[in-house]
């Protein structure tokens, strides 16, 4: 029953790519493609509800004393529902806002998308969870790159693959020490596992999860994965690709919280990301660009909840973030389409599109926290956990909830405000399923208000397996009014038509290129390794080269003079010697004169030659290359008998 | 079933009677079956005049070529039937009788074929002559061709009985032969028994478009024998073919090695009939049916029969 | 027939083998070098497995997957020569020296 | 299987494989050195059967041979000669390579005399060939796996790489013809467009 759970979807997500390859005449039209899409997510949601009240599980040995599990905790079982919950309008506003030819590869790949993300939810140990991350980053690259017949989109899709495959490498680290430490890669068996190997674990889960959450110093990552198609970036940050990380973290959080440093490294990163994400948001000239630095910076308040030990409080937010994130970055998308662009600077399109601005509206509260709506309550809920921490912790995440009230309403203002300022005409009329779809996950939103009813409130947290923090009313009131200045702020700012300038100054140029964070990774990684590479080149050209030259050269001269003083020498020996024994000093200097000039010569030809031998080396032909490895091979041999 | 294995010197005297008995059989049978096609009166008599036809080849002219590899192209026609025999080696000939029922018998059987695929190839290269050459490259692209399908086919005898031995496989049809079980696999088997020993639609190297290709070159004894070796692979095929899906040497009354005859004679005048029949087919049009539908098709056969054999 | 013998045959074709692939300028003469080498591997493989690891299976499965490896490196192999020659008209080692320094 | 005749005929087998291994080497034509190669093999795989792994000695014998004749159409058809028959010498560095080789040969033989080897002889008799399906089927199940996906993954590489023409257009496309003297330019224009029906099927 579980293992249906990925593999629907992925059989769908196959079978809807497949149509691609039929004669264009046969090929289902997009409107099919996006019900049958929809269908296929409902029922994937239907799946998931029998298996989390069935409590299904499944295990299978795979040789070799590994075993892999599919099996689901309450942390999972929430992410098992949301994720084709959410995936469901979002391929239906795919099948209808994305045209053209590679519609049925779009949908497929969003499918398989949602396959890989229920693998990895559904997994029950480390293998199975590296290989959903794994198929969760591909996913993504295929569809950051979906369109590449425009050359930039594969190299973004490659930035954000690489960040998070950066990051993996701590999954592989974690599952290699667990599996070394307890013979299992099961999460039940991380308790049995050693402290210095509990630590490894940790350390690469968090790194991995950092990464893959797109937190300080991954960040930038997500805004390279704009180049996506918007569904595919409504889905990536709300409950698939992005949500990994911190489902990870949230699920292995009890067996991984015995270690000291787990809580408050994660709260730091949280919390500077919440911060840095949000002054990014509050800059950003576009729009898609604005929403995946505000996702960043939910995501650190994510990380705080989950270090203050509190992952029932993240899996809520996380839940209510995906609902109101996918449906702004559906607006967005009805707005982008709308002018042809995405820059903030040229829509206002409240005139235009009333209804459409009101349900964006709808998000952007729920964005900016504002109580009524669900996601005011897991906020505050954050901040109260982040007071167990610490005051500080508190009052940052109190500001960083100021910092997206400010850049919630900046957006709609932007995006949505009706002053008339907007375009003459639309390029282009959002269609009345793209309005559905958003109108969908905006009630799903508005429905979330409903843990604001304390006792409901209460029972989401113990669901989840967590208790509820205990809170101070001037949590509540700081947050408030700091999420009140935030608004009242961009407001103003607005008012005075400075809104959309900011990232021209200094300040706000450092923050729309996160930081120098990007440039961090072009100096720290990518310009190394080139310039690496290039000075390694430039050394075998010039060095070894010229120094073999060099060597062959001085040899020659060394010779010269050696034989020109030995010539000397020898004829004061032969004027010496000739005194006494004049004929046996004669052929005595002969032959002197021969031997030390055969031995100098012979060493500057043996030098000149092993130089040109040196040289040839690096002829660029394969078997003088074999040759060199069936030496290197024979060398390796020799030591290692030798060190035996 | 216990392990059939003669003794070795009844062994080579056994497997060389049924082989040149089997060229024997086969080229009279060629002869009959050729005759009652082209509406002759007395085709049995056929038969016997096919020797005039034998003397007449003895006295053709071999050429002369440039250079040729005189030891391959002695030593092709010889390791043809030496794989032949290899071939008839691992096929049991009676209940209990058999040179060497080996338990890898199916593997030894298709590495039999890809053997012959060889020695055809040596057999045309060795000639050093542009038509024989033409001919050895056509052998090696059509019996590529039906290889995998051939193990398919034999796999799929296999699955019943549980075993790779040939013995067993009879063992397997005590109940119900395989021409009935797997229907698929008789034509299938029988496109590989032309192919390997190039006989009539399947006579692409050695066809007259190429002016008798890799057997263009030969004089007299080496073209008999090379003709002489053709039709014995061609018994064993027939054998094989009764073997693995006419029950073998399974039958009421008569003796096994009997029965196996009779069902053999039976395969091999349907073989050379075939031969006289259906024209010779194009390479390029075998090879695209070998590998778009005949191929596809033993994958189902195979498919078909492992869901029939787990049921 | 002892262990020792197989394993000195074994080492006989790799030394032949290590031979031809230095020796042979033609890719695919090349290629046959690997070959030869690999069925020394394959020959050693099958002896450890009969007289050192007493007929324990995973020793024939070491086998197979030498015939596997063989498998991957003949068809890699010949498409490479295959896409050399379209793009070089190279069939010889000396005829590539795009690697060098 | 043991006694004499298995001395003599491993012996025989041994002396063959490496016999024709060498010839592989020496021999002046390209198709006689593939079959040479294929002897040497065939060679191996008798022994193997004389090691009693029945099922891996005729499988070698099985994949070998279509192989080698793989092998033997390719060495015709990238060697300047028709049909490899007149004699040539193509070889390098041919001191090295002896060297090389004997001393690969040599070292690994040492190993092979003065280790320490462990001795657990298989105990006959054994149906060595159901053991090896249990633990392909078994054991070794995701050895296997792995395995085919590897195979699926060479495939898909091979077409790739030999394929006339793809996405971006002919494979040929800004490569020239060859002179008949191999030391020659090549000649000026494009390669011809290559016929799409020119070429035969598959491999085994």
């Amino acid at each position: 029953m579980i293992a249906l759970l990925p593999l629907l979807p992925a059989v769908l997500g196959v079978a809807t790519w497949a149509s691609d390859a039929l004669p264009s005449r046969r090929r289902p039209p997009p409107s099919a493609l996006g019900v049958a899409a929809t269908v296929g997510m409902l029922l994937t949601a239907a799946i998931a509800a029998l298996v989390v009240t069935r409590d299904s599980t499944a295990v299978a040995a795979l040789g070799a004393g590994l075993q892999v599990e599919l099996a689901l905790d309450p942390t999972a079982r929430v992410m098992a529902l949301l994720v084709p919950l959410v995936a469901a309008p979002v391929v239906g506003y795919a099948a209808v806002h994305e045209e053209g030819a590679g519609l049925p590869r779009l949908l497929g790949m969003l499918q398989l998308f949602v396959a890989a993300m229920l693998l990895l939810v559904a997994a029950a140990d480390l293998l199975l969870l590296l290989v959903g991350w794994e198929l969760v980053a591909a996913a993504s690259w295929g569809l950051i790159g979906w369109e590449w017949r425009d050359a930039s989109r594969p190299a973004r899709a490659a930035h954000a693959f690489h960040a998070t495959r950066a990051g993996t490498l701590g999954l592989f680290v974690a599952a290699g020490a667990l599996f070394a430490d307890t013979g299992s890669l099961a999460f039940s068996s991380v308790p049995d596992a050693g402290a210095g190997t509990l630590g490894v674990v940790a350390a690469g889960v968090v790194l991995a999860a950092v990464s893959k959450s797109g937190q300080v110093p991954f960040a930038p990552w997500l805004t390279s994965a704009m180049a996506g198609p918007t569904p595919a970036s409504a889905l990536l940050h709300s409950a698939t690709m992005v949500a990994a990380g911190a489902f990870a973290l949230a699920r292995l959080e009890p067996l991984l919280a015995p270690i000291g440093w787990f809580g408050p490294v994660l709260i730091g990163i949280g919390l500077t990301t919440a911060l840095a994400g949000g002054i990014v948001a509050a800059v950003r000239a576009d729009a898609k660009e604005v929403l995946a630095a505000s996702t960043s910076a939910q995501y650190g308040l994510m990380l705080v909840a989950i270090g203050a030990g509190h992952p029932a409080i993240a899996m809520l937010h996380l839940v209510v973030h995906a609902v109101f994130k996918s449906q702004l970055f559906l607006s967005t998308g009805i707005a982008i389409e709308a002018v042809g662009s995405r820059s903030l600077g040229r829509m206002r399109l409240g005139g235009h599109l009333p209804l459409a601005a009101w349900v964006a509206g709808i998000g952007a509260a729920a964005l900016a926290a504002v109580p009524p709506l669900g996601a005011g309550w897991t906020k505050e809920e954050v901040v109260a956990a982040g007071a167990a921490s610490g005051t500080v912790v508190a009052v940052l995440v109190a500001v960083a909830g100021g910092l997206s009230a400010y850049y919630a309403t900046r957006l709609q203002l932007l995006a949505w405000g009706g002053d008339g300022s907007g375009p003459r005409q639309l390029v282009r009329r959002p269609r009345r399923s793209e309005h559905a779809a958003t109108i969908a996950l905006a009630a799903a939103g508005l429905l979330a208000g409903l843990l604001w009813v304390p006792s409901l409130g209460e029972r989401a947290i113990t669901a989840l397996g967590g208790e509820p923090p205990t809170g101070h009313a001037w949590q509540v009131v700081l947050s408030l009014t700091l999420l009140a200045l935030g608004g009242y702020g961009a407001w103003v700012v607005q008012q005075r038509g400075r809104i959309a300038t900011v990232a021209s100054t200094d300040v706000g140029h450092v923050a729309d290129r996160w930081f120098g964070l990007r440039d961090l990774a072009r100096v720290a990684v990518a310009d190394p390794l080139h310039r690496s590479s290039a000075a390694l080149a430039r050394f075998d050209d010039r060095i070894v080269d010229r120094g073999v030259q060099l060597a062959a050269a001085a040899a020659e001269g060394a010779s010269r003079v050696l034989r020109r003083t030995a010539e000397v020498r020898v004829d004061a020996v032969v004027e010496a010697v000739a005194r006494a024994t004049t004929g046996l000093a004669t052929i005595g200097a002969g032959l002197a004169e021969r031997g030390v000039d055969a031995v100098v010569g012979g060493v500057a030809v043996l030098v000149e030659r092993a130089g040109d031998d040196a040289r040839r080396v690096q002829t660029g032909l394969v078997h003088h290359q074999f040759t060199v490895i069936a030496i290197g091979l024979a060398v390796a041999v020799a030591a290692a008998l030798v060190g035996r | 079933m216990t392990p059939a294995t003669l003794h070795p010197l009844l062994a080579v005297v056994v497997g060389g009677l049924v082989l040149a008995g089997g060229a024997v059989v086969v080229g009279a049978l060629d002869a009959v079956v050729g005759a009652a096609v082209a509406g002759d009166p007395r085709p049995a008599t056929a038969g016997v005049r096919a020797w005039r036809r034998v003397v007449l080849a003895w006295r053709r002219p071999g050429t002369v070529t440039e250079r040729p590899d005189l030891v391959l192209w002695v030593v092709a026609p010889a390791a043809y039937v030496g794989v032949a025999a290899l071939a008839l080696a691992v096929l049991p000939l009676g209940d209990g009788i058999a040179i060497a029922d080996v338990r890898t018998g199916i593997v030894v059987f298709g590495a039999v074929e890809v053997l012959a695929m060889v020695a055809v190839f040596l057999h045309g290269w060795a000639a050093n002559s542009a038509l024989a050459l033409v001919g050895a490259y056509r052998f090696v692209a059509e019996s590529l061709s039906f290889l995998l399908l051939s193990m398919f086919v034999l796999i799929a005898a296999a699955l019943p009985a549980e075993s790779m031995a040939f013995g067993e496989i009879v063992a397997s049809q005590q109940g119900l032969w395989n021409v009935v079980r797997q229907p698929l696999g008789l034509p299938l088997f029988t496109v590989v028994a032309l192919g390997t020993t190039f006989w009539g639609p399947l006579n692409l190297p050695d066809g007259a478009d190429i002016a008798t290709g890799t057997s263009l070159e030969v004089g007299g004894p080496a073209y008999i024998a090379w003709q002489v070796a053709r039709r014995a692979m061609l018994a064993v095929y027939a054998i094989a073919t009764s073997v693995v899906f006419l029950g073998g040497h399974l039958g009421p009354v008569l003796p096994g090695p009997v029965w196996l005859a009779l069902k053999s004679v039976v395969v091999a005048s349907g073989f050379v009939w075939l031969g006289h029949r259906v024209g010779r087919v194009p390479m390029d049009r075998f090879v695209r049916v070998a590998w778009t539908v005949l191929l596809p098709l033993s994958f189902l056969h195979l498919a078909v029969t492992g869901a029939v054999v787990l049921l | 027939m002892t262990l020792v013998a197989v394993l000195v045959v074994a080492a006989a074709l790799i030394g032949v083998g290590v031979w031809g692939v230095l020796s042979q300028q033609s890719f695919v003469m090349v290629m046959m070098g690997f070959e030869l080498a690999l069925n020394g591997v394959m020959l050693a493989a099958a002896g450890a497995w009969r007289f050192a690891a007493g007929g324990e299976p995973k020793g024939q499965v070491l086998v197979i997957v030498a015939l596997f490896v063989m498998a991957i490196e003949a068809a890699i192999g010949f498409a490479l020569v295959v896409a050399v020659y379209r793009r070089r008209q190279a069939d010889t080692t000396e005829g590539i020296a795009t690697m060098e320094r | 299987m043991t006694g004499w005749p298995v001395d003599v005929a491993f012996w025989v087998l041994a002396v063959g494989a490496v016999w024709f291994g060498w010839r592989v080497f020496r021999t002046d034509s390209m198709v006689r050195a593939t079959f040479a190669l294929l002897v040497s093999f065939l060679d191996v795989g008798a022994i193997m059967v004389l090691l009693l792994a029945e099922y891996l000695g005729v499988a070698l014998f099985f994949m070998m041979a279509v192989e080698m004749t793989v092998m033997a159409i390719f060495m015709v058809a990238y060697m300047m000669n028709p049909a490899g028959l007149n004699p040539m010498q193509m070889v390098h560095q041919p001191r090295v390579a002896v060297v090389a080789g004997v001393l690969a040969a040599a070292g690994l033989a040492a190993v092979a005399w003065f280790a320490d080897l462990p001795s657990v002889a298989l105990v006959a008799p054994q149906d060595t060939i159901r053991e090896l399906g249990l633990e392909v089927m078994g054991e070794s199940m995701i050895l296997m796996q792995t395995a085919g996906i590897t195979l699926l993954a060479t495939m898909i590489g091979a077409v790739a790489l030999t394929a006339a023409h793809g996405r971006f257009g002919e494979a040929t496309s800004g490569s020239r013809p060859p002179r008949l003297d191999p030391d020659a330019e090549p000649v000026e224009q494009e390669m011809a467009r290559p016929d799409p029906h020119a070429h035969h099927g598959g491999h085994g």
